[in-house]
């Protein structure tokens, strides 16, 4: 039972160290500075959807011993599985960029040097953690360092909030001014909240930590735990944003702006420990956004993986993560603005979301897969909800992006 | 395809409403549009006054005030050009464009401060900079209120 | 690739015409039983569409869905061994109506 | 028993447990007259390539005969090697030494071990 108590911490720390990433950052910021807290309510949106999502990626991987990707091939076949694996390899590369913008982003608060200077040598960092350091080292510290990110719930507790309209935030209202921009901020928060590498990497991990259907129960306290806590920091980001900026009309169009978002309460300490979340958070996600297409490729062919292997035994997986790696950073040196990549990453990951979330209700209602433990009501509805939802941001995040800029 | 049949319809409609909020949102009126950039005038003009007041006290790192103002005054210089290719009521305009320019002109002169390390002098012009904010935020009212 | 070999993968979801040339549906399943050193087919699945079966045929289970009737289309048919003519690979025929074929009894 | 349900794209086992891939294409003997067969299993890039549809397929199946480790010869499994069918299929090959695992070979010897630290 002991060692049941450890995985449990285990897991929840990892949700809470992999939720609050470039994206969540980012787009609190955005929404919290430009419509006060107005659009709490996708946050708490895409959470929920996150968490039936990530405890169904557990409880495939407990119940059937496959991972998501490994069981979407065996039960779809290849000629279905290649959409999802090749659309979201690209889609998650930008995530990628992205997190690697922030964390360089994060060194350059610090020491003053260009991100664009930052990003191959975070990129190098990442492969250099994933190459020498075995998964339980990975999943261990990471979070843990992770747990900086609390500073966004001090910085909020240090301001005295106005509860009533935090609360009336969590129903969603339509926008009283610049709907445009409105609706691509909701758009992106979904994006940044329900993101489909952490279905991939939740489940491997799981697979990787030879879960069995003892852990069911443990796997929909870890989801529900994790994710709730991780979007209590995103939903604590945007509201500071909302205290600090949006009273003097400041409107985030770079990190540089949101930096400032703790320095007014906690002084230099908010400067620094700013700097300190983006770059955990961003160094976290990216950890897990690489594995996750490893895991996701190497499963769906067949390979061998394993992150606890050493590489010369999964040679492949091992491949591809590097070469991911070694693409990530140009995006960001090339001096695209880490915040518009942010965004359009974010966007994109919505409008892909039904290829990446459609499987899922076939998978969890099959009981070849997951046995007796295949969804009930409120997780079928849950799913068919979000593919609804997501096929409407398919269609819309495109025009939305384009039309209601960064 | 039966599944996306049975799917497309109710997708086709939801997207049907959304695409028209979607363009109703991008029609600016040029009155809108000139509100829009005042609003921009009065978020740069705060976020340099900002950052002027967290290096007063302390709060920021030199190395950070120094970057960020520069990037500020070329964002402003960027959005200034744009303003005055825009489509804007005459009057409006000018005022913008002089917003915009006296905001770049206090942004520029607040980071050669931050560059000399003199906080004395970099209270008065976060003070310039407030009130530059001041103004876009009343004379964007007004635009909304007629 | 020995002459007669075909590849199984690329029979899958392939459209079957009857002898009036009229279809009788995609390929979705062959039925085998295992002998010595080959497994022996004695049974083609047809239905609308292989891809859409894989997704479809569980879908019926799951009760949101099947009140909305996904899934809920012609049942599939099936064809003995004998009655399949896959000379041309690319065009798989058979040799009866596609009235004379049994539905496939789950 | 099924072939697509129970056979296709289900993942490889070897003899000694080890993952070699999954069953990405299947052989089926179909002489006018004599009942069909299956007889080999078939595993490789061309095998998945080729089931790709139009001009994708054609375009990386090419590529894969050009620089591919093998040149995009499939590995081929007689279906008497096959030990077990159930979630994995298991079969009596020794993978580290059939040309199953070629590519990752490959991979390893010309890429993994250059980097320093591959122990």
């Amino acid at each position: 039972m002991k060692q049941k108590i450890l995985q449990l911490t285990l897991g929840v720390v990892t949700s809470i160290g992999g939720f609050l990433e470039v994206g969540s950052i980012a787009t609190s910021a955005q929404a919290g500075a430009s419509f006060a807290y107005q659009l709490i309510w996708p946050v708490v949106l895409g959470t929920i959807v996150l968490i039936f999502l990530v405890e169904m990626s557990g409880r495939l991987a407990a119940a059937s011993k496959l991972t998501v990707s490994g069981a979407m091939r065996d039960r779809f076949g290849f000629d279905y599985f290649v959409v999802p694996l090749v659309t979201l390899s690209v889609v998650i590369y930008l995530v990628l960029a992205a997190e690697v913008g922030g964390a360089a982003f994060a060194l350059q608060l610090v020491t003053g040097i260009s991100y664009r200077w930052w990003a191959v040598p975070v990129a190098l960092l990442v492969w250099l953690i994933l190459w020498a350091g075995p998964f339980s080292a990975v999943e261990r510290w990471v979070p843990l360092v992770g747990l900086v990110t609390v500073v966004f719930l001090v910085g909020a507790l240090e301001l005295n909030l106005d509860w009533g309209a935090l609360a009336h935030g969590l129903i969603p209202t339509m926008p009283s001014h610049d709907g445009l921009h409105y609706w691509f901020l909701v758009v992106n928060i979904l994006g940044a909240t329900i993101a489909p590498y952490l279905m991939y990497f939740y489940s491997s991990g799981a697979v990787e930590g030879k879960w069995d259907e003892s852990y069911i129960g443990i796997n929909r306290v870890i989801a529900t735990i994790g994710m709730s806590f991780g979007a209590l920091l995103a939903v604590a980001v945007l509201v500071v944003c909302a205290r600090v900026f949006e009273p003097a009309g400041m409107r985030m169009e770079g990190y540089d702006q949101i930096a400032l978002m703790l320095t007014g309460a906690l002084g230099s300490w908010g400067f620094y420990l700013f700097a300190a979340s983006l770059f955990v958070g961003c160094l976290g996600a990216c950890l897990e956004i690489a594995l996750a297409v490893a895991y996701m490729t190497a499963q769906g062919l067949g390979w061998r993986w394993g992150q606890d292997e050493e590489p010369r035994k999964v040679p492949r997986f091992v491949l591809v993560y590097t070469v991911l790696l070694a693409l990530a950073p140009w995006l960001i040196v090339l001096g695209v603005s880490p915040l518009q990549v942010t965004s359009m990453s974010m966007a994109l990951t919505a409008a892909t979301l039904p290829v990446a979330i459609i499987p899922f209700i076939v998978l969890m209602n099959d009981p070849v897969y997951v046995g007796k433990h295949t969804n009930g009501w409120i997780g079928n509805c849950v799913v068919l909800f979000t593919i609804v939802m997501a096929c409407i941001l398919a269609v819309v995040t495109i025009p939305l992006q384009l039309l209601g800029g960064g | 395809m039966r599944r996306g049949r049975h799917r497309g319809v109710g997708r086709g409609g939801m997207a049907a409403v959304l695409a028209a909020l979607v363009a109703a949102g991008c029609s600016r009126s040029p009155r809108e549009q000139a509100r829009m950039e005042l609003l921009s005038v009065r978020s740069w003009a705060a976020s340099a006054q900002m950052v002027g007041e967290r290096w007063m006290e302390r709060a920021v790192p030199d190395r950070y005030a120094k970057r960020a103002l520069a990037s500020f005054v070329k964002k402003i210089e960027s959005e200034r050009s744009k303003a005055s290719a825009a489509d804007l009521p005459a009057r409006a305009k000018a005022h913008i464009v002089a917003a915009f320019d006296s905001t770049a002109r206090a942004t520029d002169s607040l980071l050669r401060v931050v560059e000399r390390g003199d906080r004395a002098a970099a209270a008065h012009i976060t003070a310039r900079l407030a009130a530059r904010a001041r103004d876009a935020h009343s004379m964007s009212e007004r635009l909304r209120a007629k | 690739m020995p002459d007669a070999g075909i590849a199984v993968e690329n029979l899958l979801s392939r459209k079957v015409r009857d002898p009036s040339g009229r279809s009788a549906g995609r390929i979705e399943e062959i039925r085998v039983t295992p002998s010595s050193d080959a497994l022996l087919v004695y049974q083609y699945d047809l239905g609308p569409a292989a891809l859409l079966e894989r997704l479809a045929v569980r879908l019926r289970a799951i009760p949101p869905l099947r009140m909305l009737g996904v899934g809920s289309g012609h049942r599939g048919r099936c064809v003995s061994w004998e009655k399949m003519d896959l000379s041309d690979p690319r065009h798989p025929r058979i040799t009866c109506m596609r009235e004379e074929l049994r539905p496939i009894g789950e | 028993m099924h072939l697509v349900r129970d056979l296709l794209d289900k993942q490889l086992i070897d003899v000694n447990w080890q993952k070699m891939g999954r069953v990405d294409g299947l052989l089926m003997e179909a002489r006018p007259g004599t009942q069909p067969h299956i007889a080999t299993i078939c595993v490789g890039g061309t095998v998945l390539t080729r089931r790709l549809p139009g001009f994708v397929g054609r375009w990386s199946t090419a590529v894969l005969r050009r620089f591919g480790p093998r040149h995009g010869a499939p590995f081929r499994i007689p279906w008497s090697r096959v030990l077990s069918v159930d979630a994995m299929i298991r079969v009596d090959v020794d993978s580290d030494s059939s040309d199953a695992m070629a590519s990752s070979r490959w991979v390893r010897d010309r890429i993994i071990d250059r980097i320093p630290g591959a122990s």
